[in-house]
């Protein structure tokens, strides 16, 4: 089970959540989607050889200085996390002031129903 | 019905991707990673060495982090239906 | 939510000027131990939840807020064009913890009042 | 001197902010001589690439570590278009309901990001600043916040982070393959490393949002959601379609240039250019919604400028450089004038418009020029340049087909324009607003810029693109007889054909649901996969 890293796991989860946008009708679970890409993509990088004894990047002035974790990722990934924050709060504004409008939450009855509109 | 198609199409990808496309990142030498843990406690005598990347050696990319929060938050007053927001029509 | 439970205001009350101190904590020593401006940020954000689960009365003006938020965003970009200028001038100001420091509480300050306003504006407007 | 690309970038977000804050008239007012300034900026950096490239260090840290902004003559050709396009549209609504605040500082905000992102040699940076831009016009795009424009904007916005997550997972790929992000240093890297398969998985991710950004054919349909927003104020749209798709082509460009040695992408752009000319073109034919057949020709026309990036020879590349500028110029103008145009005669429908030549003569001149620019006219533009030695028969014929197209859908403009104003058409309540003095100016600049443009290509190329097209006046003359006979082909076709038929009502309302575009994005990506696997 060697081969079975957190790559392979991020890249199955951004398919998951692929699957969630390709085929899922309902708006929330389009928003739900994106955030599992988000969460796949920072699955994939942050788990660097992560099974090995890998201290997080402090400089402790304790013992030597033992194999510390990347840390640039991790700053990246900060950035990467507030994106995804705003996503998703941007995102939930627009469903709702939609569903005001249009009444459904249902991405093809929106169209049909924005066809009628003009 | 096509629910499951999508679903068998898309195992399909993600099958061939990960067989052949995809190989497990040789661990090459990381230049950022290894400058970034010599000298951050030279540079600015901080421990947390995340926080001098994102502060000292990309502070660039936080400047513009700070703006995404602030931007997506004129948009949650701006678009929700209940109006709010600063002076407009 | 007009039946919010006395329980849970109590310990409420009780709990969050831990949670601010714990925020305050991460936000200020975000250059020693794990932690920085957006960590604790999100967490004295997370006050207003524990404040809007204790007592649901709107008591956040919204104008003010978003005019500190928008005051530390200037700060922060006056901040920066200092660092820029600094650097390529090359003029060594001992150490950069200070600056660090700086922007840190900066930011948190930033993401407490963003996440402060995104909460209050989904739960008192959007679910009307 | 360097310090002015920060000031590029950081001007206009700091200039916003404290108009935001301190909500002061005088600030409003002055907007466009701010404007002014960052445009004047912009014409320095463009002298001063020309001998060396500009480059401002952005941490103490060098560049594979720190961060850096970087100017050379692609990113300056692309700065020069932004700030102009941005000083003029604020000149154009400079009085109108536009300048109050929550506006004009996201306007102001796009215009730094944009800076931004022409500027920065950061692979992550481009995703951040595309990010945060991506969500600014958004809310531009839904400032009225009517019932078709939220379903538009929704659309818009999740089909944008799809793709900007694709985007992202590349990076991320090839920093753990390199661990290096900027483009310098990456090129280095990939010159090294051998072309193998575990590579062109990452590529085919940026490849594929960089496509959905330049509305590549199969993933057009959130952009005439976009621009053709009914409600959309018309300096949105004339933003997004000026500079906005370009970043995609930018892109596709540096996306181009970081590969060329392992793997040659300008094949394929080139094909995917010509799909979504011959496509775009098609789409606009059948339209009659104006802005919405505005939005189909910019897919075309940026379709065109891709099939000119991807050419073989320098002088292709050059034109479809040079195309883009001008398309930055006269595409603008189609949407602010059709933005006067839908407040005129109240109706979005181009064939109820009639007789703008009595109306106004001014806007109808400046449309005039516009569509000699947008159909190649000889002395306007040197789109013929796009396919100049290409001797494949089929590809020559190809861009006649594309040219032809354009041409017939621009007669509908022409037909608007010269028609006679029929006395029961003039009831569907067409209030005559004056034009007023910024738009005027607006609108004489924009025109007179597209035409020098065409006219003193000679002049203005070697800066702009560092090639100089050598077409004498002699040459462009003998162009007009085949291009007046192109056109009557055109008007003939149009008017034999293009009755409103069945067919065309289909192709007009032809529309993919979210979950379809989802699924042409996949199956787009893992044929880009296969095909570059496959070169």
């Amino acid at each position: 089970m060697d081969w079975f890293n957190g790559e392979v796991a991020g890249i199955i989860l951004f398919f998951i959540g692929v699957y969630g946008l390709c085929a899922r009708r309902n708006i929330i679970k389009t928003i739900i989607s994106l955030s599992i890409l988000q969460a796949a993509i920072i699955l994939y990088i942050i788990s660097d050889d992560a099974y090995s004894s890998q201290v997080p990047p402090i400089i402790s002035t304790s013992a030597h200085p033992i194999q510390m974790a990347d840390p640039i990722p991790q700053a990246l990934m900060i950035t990467a996390i507030v994106i995804g924050i705003s996503i998703t709060a941007v995102a939930l504004t627009l469903f709702v002031s939609m569903y005001h409008h249009y009444g459904t939450t249902n991405w093809n009855k929106a169209l049909s129903k924005r066809r009628d509109a003009d | 019905m096509r629910r499951k198609v999508i679903a068998f199409v898309l195992i399909l990808i993600a099958g061939v991707i990960l067989l052949t496309y995809y190989t497990p990142s040789p661990t090459t030498e990381k230049m950022m990673a290894s400058y970034a843990m010599a000298n951050a406690e030279k540079d600015t005598g901080a421990q947390n060495i995340v926080t001098v990347v994102y502060l000292y050696y990309r502070y660039y990319d936080t400047l513009f982090e700070a703006l995404t929060l602030m931007v997506s938050i004129v948009a949650v007053i701006y678009i929700s239906y209940h109006g709010g927001g600063s002076s407009h029509e | 939510m007009s039946d919010h439970s006395q329980l849970l205001s109590r310990s409420i009350g009780i709990i969050y000027p831990i949670i601010l101190i714990f925020g305050l904590y991460v936000i200020f020593n975000g250059h020693v131990t794990p932690g920085g401006g957006f960590q604790g940020g999100a967490i004295i954000g997370a006050i207003m939840i524990a404040k809007y689960l204790a007592d649901p009365i709107p008591f956040l003006s919204l104008e003010w807020t978003q005019s500190v938020e928008k005051a530390t965003l200037l700060i922060l970009y006056v901040l920066a064009a200092l660092f820029c200028i600094v650097t390529t001038l090359q003029i060594v100001v001992g150490h950069f913890t200070i600056f660090l420091i700086l922007s840190n509480t900066l930011i948190g300050l930033k993401v407490a009042c963003g996440m402060s306003i995104i909460i209050n504006r989904f739960v008192y407007y959007e679910t009307r | 001197m360097t310090l002015i690309l920060y000031g590029l970038v950081f001007g206009p977000i700091i200039w916003g902010l404290t108009q935001y804050l301190i909500k002061a008239k005088w600030m409003e007012s002055l907007g466009w001589v701010f404007k002014l300034i960052l445009f004047a900026l912009s014409l320095g950096c463009l002298f001063k690439v020309q001998t060396q490239t500009l480059s401002l260090q952005l941490t103490p840290a060098p560049l594979p570590y720190g961060m850096m902004l970087s100017v050379d003559t692609l990113s300056a050709t692309f700065l020069i278009l932004n700030n102009f396009l941005f000083l003029i549209l604020t000149l154009f609504a400079s009085k109108g309901k536009y300048s109050e605040s929550v506006f004009s500082f996201l306007f102001l905000v796009l215009q730094g990001l944009i800076n931004g992102i022409f500027l920065s040699t950061d692979l992550f940076n481009i995703y951040l600043l595309i990010e945060v831009s991506t969500i600014a016009i958004s809310i531009l795009i839904m400032y009225k916040k009517d019932k078709p424009s939220l379903y538009d904007g929704m659309f818009y916005f999740a089909i944008n982070m799809v793709a900007m997550a694709f985007f992202l997972f590349g990076v991320v790929m090839l920093y753990k393959r390199f661990g290096v992000l900027d483009l310098f240093h990456l090129k280095e890297a990939l010159g090294e490393a051998s072309r193998n398969k575990s590579l062109i998985l990452p590529l085919s991710f940026l490849f594929t949002s960089a496509a959905l950004k330049a509305a590549v054919f199969p993933l057009y349909n959130w952009l005439p959601k976009a621009h053709g927003i009914p409600s959309a104020p018309s300096i949105v749209s004339a933003v997004l379609s000026g500079i906005f798709v370009k970043i995609g082509v930018y892109l596709l460009i540096r996306l181009n240039m970081l590969f060329m040695d392992v793997i040659p992408l300008h094949g394929i752009i080139m094909v995917l250019g010509l799909i979504s000319a011959l496509m775009g073109v098609t789409f606009a034919v059948a339209q009659t919604d104006i802005k919405l057949l505005l939005s189909y020709h910019t897919i075309s026309q940026v379709g065109l400028i891709l099939a000119g990036v991807g050419g073989s020879l320098m002088i292709n590349q050059a034109g479809g450089l040079y195309h883009l500028v001008s398309h930055g110029l006269f595409k603008p103008l189609f949407f602010v004038s059709s933005g006067i145009l839908i407040e005129w005669y109240g109706t979005r429908n181009i064939k109820d418009m009639q007789g703008l030549w009595q109306r106004s003569r001014g806007l109808s001149i400046a449309l005039i020029i516009a569509i000699l620019c947008i159909t190649g006219a000889p002395f306007f533009s040197i789109k013929t340049a796009i396919y100049e030695g290409q001797d494949n028969l089929f590809i020559r014929s190809l861009f006649l087909l594309i040219n032809m197209g354009t041409m017939m859908s621009f007669i509908k403009f022409l037909e608007m324009i010269f028609s006679k104003n029929r006395a029961e058409l003039s009831k569907s309540g067409f209030v005559s607003r004056p034009i007023k003095k910024e738009e005027w100016l607006s609108l004489k600049l924009l025109a007179l810029a597209s035409a020098t443009l065409g006219l003193f290509s000679r002049t203005i190329s070697p800066i702009l693109v560092n090639y100089s097209f050598e077409y004498t006046f002699i040459d462009r003359l003998i162009k007009w007889p085949s291009y007046l006979f192109t056109f009557v082909i055109a008007f003939v076709l149009y008017k034999t054909f293009f009755k409103d038929n069945k067919l065309i009502k289909l192709i007009r309302k032809f529309d993919l649901t979210f979950n379809e575009t989802n699924i042409v994005l996949v199956s787009f990506f893992f044929i880009i996969l296969l095909w570059i696997d496959y070169l």
